[in-house]
């Protein structure tokens, strides 16, 4: 886990000095950066462009204005329907790794002043997986959204549906698709980012329905997972099947943006779908020599820890 | 919001177990006495009781109430196809084809035809019957031009106010580089959502395989049926297994785990209405199982009829709005 | 031109005993079958399944019940707008010909008994060329259809548009798809049947345009011609290429359907889309030994040759 | 419906005529004489000279009021591409990419930005700077994806009843095997149909060769304005000449037939508005060019916001059923 934004309980981001001398190795290039230089960089190496994950609060961080996000629907926690061996414990492993109490967070804030729905899958969180609890948050940021008159914008990073909820999982494609036909049918626009990966039940529902679709370069955007295609056609598949690059290629996305340049991309796209503008306040985090100060972002509600 | 699953019969799954151990060692020492009995008939009658308690384990062990069994009856290479039951449901059907776009999918039939007296739009994965078959109809996993042709059918009922029925049975969407490359996720998303939403009634029937996004990429309706040993399931119990337990032959047990039986999902409030099958499952009397859905058509198409489209349109929308579990801390 | 369904003027259609003794080589597999077995069949080659062309009057014969066609917009005819370099001799010289006044018929009838709008393009008509009395007429034929809420059937078999009326025969394009994209917006059906040969304007126009698309056999169907397409990719084609049966594996039409079968085809479509039922009648004529009696279809207007 | 067209000037094709064969026949003297000037500085002023005739001819030829100088200018290397075009008119541009089904066409670019101080959808077909780049955008030459990438962000604009901009100038749809497979002909007949009915503002602008359905499938609209020197045609001039006599290099005098300028165009009511180039024509002063486009835009999508957007879709309906000329006999 990276510590430069982690946040110690749910309902509020943190940032954090980062103590001198801790470094990482690029899996990319293999080059090795001051941890603190990849942050200042919103992790992307700076040797070979590589983009490094980012937790679902990361992600806010470096895409929202500062002190404008307001957490909602931060209450809601996976229950185990199905009774499924090991799943109690998966889930709160994931939340002590995490932080997170499911493996998406929703709510409202602004993009360079725009102000919009906002949610964001959290890979860290057994792999971004889609069960009830991360159905339900997106199902109700987009009818949030069709409610505010706002438009929404959804971070995707996952593995697809999450097993152990069984069916009721697959049910959260059908639940969240809905969700955006009504934002659609409202005349909102929705903005759909592909992180990497975003796989599975994910694409197949509603990362793949967006009026603008973009992708960080290199992301690894697909249903069905590579060792199964292999498998099924008994051939090895090029290094870039799959990427967000192939992806664009194929038609199947409208844009691949590095990280630095997305937050004004989604800006830009904002302002041009009519998001209403509140203020132009700086982000939280930008690339460039910033001072790695300490600045939080309070949630409205669920501060609590579990 | 459903509640949560009552326990699995674990005392019934432990049964299962042990009778299949006992099948194994039967099926062992069949396996030693076989050889012998075949090169001079000695042994013989040790052959064959030996063979008649492998088959009352077998006959045991169906009659046990697990889900591995409807996995098994699911998959069963008898159980009538999805184009059989379109066949049996379906009167002066005309098949529709292509995409209008890029191919015509051989895994997924969809056309026009008459069921219980009302014009119907209809679609049915296309399983074949030997290998030759299977391999035209790609084993009924479809391509993405193939959920595409079927969305084109369903907007054309949606054009005329003709209810869709869809009868599914397809092990998954096909998990290949072509599929992936012409948008494999973009067609499930888009059917998935244009069902949310389509001014028309649409009527689903899980007759075999109900395999994760690439099935409910044509199931999503205003009422599914779901046959007694149906399946429906967000990943085949094998891979369920391998990935759980790295070990694929463990999939009896992640069968059962994944709550992927026709009772499950009525439980859990995603099937509408269980349709019996005839003892032993739908092959022992094809025609009976046919009958008994064509029942249960008719008994829904004449309900849907009734429900102004309005109405229809934002009830499918609240029941998926409802499909989750999960809790509020306060 | 082929005799047995010859009308002596345009607006009404008749059959004669063809003179015993004349023979047809088929094209594809050289049988010479007789004139007279050749039309019994409906122009479908008994020893190897070819289909012969058709002109538009023998189409609407074979397709609609005894005496129900009601020819409608029979007095439109082609002027001149580019004061084209030897167009008006070429309309004489078609109209001569063909006995039509233009390349299309358009009216309506009954196919076993079930009412529709029908309109058929001719060949024989300068290529079954689209100008603007081709696109007036099923412009026209779409909008009557509309107004007396009943299906539409068209078959198709053109070169294209009329380069002869430059770009005002390109605006037919628009001026059709446009009304029949009113057929759809009233809900009604409209059945589009592709013959040999289909391409240029008049698939990128209405003839693609159908809720059901059907096509004859061995009908060619595509866009741009074979020949600028072999210059262009510097390839020779295979010898399906655009034939009705590569357009059927390339997912573009619903259904081939041989000739025998199309009419019976038709009903059925009708009656599933909810066509009335005005009667049922026998065919004009049909496969199988029929009596070459004397029989017409008497138009409701323009039965005045030109 | 419109009147017949004024007879063409034939005597000034026959004047242009004569000037062309007088033309030819100093390129002839040039070609004789070029060798012996390189070769030892023989007759060099007779080289001069007769350059300075041919580049005299050429600027008569120039001047002449026929359909072949149009042909020339619309596709002179130098004159604005539609990207230029684009980046001339729409501020803040983003370009969006792929038809979602199969494939991002590099023939024809896509995108949203801000025209006069409006949100627009514009499109616009990619031609070369070079060969290189004609190569990658393919001559401008869309293949059905290109077109369905097109429809895609009408649709979007008409989401958000934002008008349309499409810039036009392609040579012609592709005419490739793959993009018949594609169904070619499926896409333009889509569009087509799509643009008569779209319930948002569109404006068209010819800057180009506005080449047959492959040009259509992008210039349906409330609003069509040509360039002066832009040509709008059914079928390229050489193909009309190939095919009436079987001579492709008379291709002006089928320029001439095919009344292919955007005088001849309004003149018919196919275009709604001629917009003047500088003298010599769009290449001779870029700016100036895009500048009068850009008042004709402003003036239009001022005009349009007035009007609600039923009746915009009737207009649109009503202009095209205009179009045509037939007669009836009584
Ligand atoms: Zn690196
Ligand atoms: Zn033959």
């Amino acid at each position: 886990m990276l510590n430069w934004l982690r946040r110690p309980k749910y309902g509020s981001i943190e940032r954090r000095d980062t103590p001198a001398g801790l470094w990482t190795k690029c899996p990319k290039c293999g080059a090795l950066i001051t941890t603190k230089e990849l942050e200042r960089n919103l992790k992307v190496c700076p040797k070979c462009g590589f983009h490094h994950r980012l937790t679902a609060e990361e992600r806010l961080a470096v895409t929202l204005d500062e002190n404008s996000f307001e957490e909602t629907d931060a209450h809601l926690i996976s229950g185990d329907p199905l009774r499924f061996e090991g799943y109690p414990e998966k889930l709160a492993e994931a939340h002590e790794k995490s932080g997170n109490p499911d493996a998406a967070i929703v709510g409202f804030g602004t993009i360079e002043g725009y102000r919009t729905a906002i949610g964001a899958l959290d890979f860290p969180f057994m792999g971004g997986s889609m069960g009830s609890v991360v159905g339900e948050k997106i199902t109700r940021i987009a009818e949030r959204a069709v409610e505010a008159h706002l438009p929404l914008v959804v971070f995707s990073a996952s593995g697809g549906a999450r097993m152990q909820e069984g069916a009721l999982s697959l049910m959260q494609l059908a639940k969240t698709s809905a969700a955006i036909a009504r934002l659609h049918d409202a005349r909102l626009p929705y903005l759909s980012v592909m992180c990497d990966p975003t796989t599975g039940g994910v694409t197949a529902s509603f990362a793949f329905l967006g009026d603008v679709i973009l992708a960080e370069p290199g992301a690894l955007i697909g249903f069905a997972g590579r060792r199964v295609i292999e498998q099924t056609i008994r051939r090895k598949l090029p290094d870039n099947f799959q990427a967000a690059e192939f992806c664009l290629e194929h038609g199947l996305i409208d844009m691949v943006v590095p990280r630095p340049e997305l937050r004004a991309t989604l800006a830009r796209l904002l302002r041009f779908f009519g998001a209403p503008r509140v203020a132009a306040t700086p982000p939280i985090a930008t690339a460039g020599p910033a001072e790695a100060t300490s600045t939080a972002v309070t949630a409205t509600a669920g501060s609590e820890d579990v | 919001m459903v509640t949560v699953l009552p326990e699995r019969d674990r005392e019934a799954e432990a049964r299962a177990a042990a009778l299949e151990r006992q099948l194994a060692e039967v099926q062992r020492e069949i396996a030693v006495h076989r050889p012998r009995a075949e090169k001079d008939g000695a042994e013989a009658d040790v052959l064959r009781a030996l063979e008649a308690r492998a088959a009352e384990l077998r006959e045991a062990l169906m009659q046990m109430p697990i889900a591995w069994n409807a996995v098994a009856l699911a998959r069963h290479p008898q159980r009538p196809k999805a184009q059989e039951f379109l066949a049996a449901l379906i009167d002066d059907f005309t098949e529709l084809h292509g995409d209008r776009l890029f191919r015509d999918d051989p895994a997924i039939a969809a056309g026009v035809g008459w069921c219980e007296g009302r014009p119907v739009v209809a679609i049915a994965p296309y399983k074949g019957k030997d290998t030759r078959e299977n391999i035209a109809h790609n084993f009924g996993m479809p391509y993405p031009e193939g959920y595409r042709k079927a969305l084109r059918v369903m907007k054309l009922a949606e054009k005329f106010g003709y209810p869709v029925l869809s009868i599914v049975d397809t092990p998954a969407a096909f998990p290949g580089d072509a599929a992936e490359e012409r948008g494999q996720a973009e067609a499930i998303a888009r059917n998935i959502q244009e069902m949310t939403r389509l001014r028309t009634p649409i009527l689903v029937v899980i007759t075999g395989e109900g395999g994760s996004g690439g099935a409910l990429a044509i199931a999503v309706g205003d009422v599914v049926l779901m046959l007694e040993n149906a399946i429906y399931t967000v990943i085949p119990p094998e891979g369920c297994a391998a990935i759980l337990w790295r070990d694929a032959t463990r999939a009896r047990e992640a069968a059962a785990a994944l709550r992927l039986t026709a009772a499950d999902l009525a439980a859990l409030e995603i099937v509408d209405e269980i349709v019996p099958e005839p003892r032993g499952g739908a092959h022992m009397d094809p025609d009976r199982a046919f009958a008994t859905v064509r029942d249960a058509l008719r008994r829904h198409l004449t309900a849907l009829d009734a429900i102004p489209i309005d109405d229809l349109v934002r009830r499918r929308y609240d029941k998926y709005r409802r499909m989750g579990y999960y809790e509020e801390r306060p």
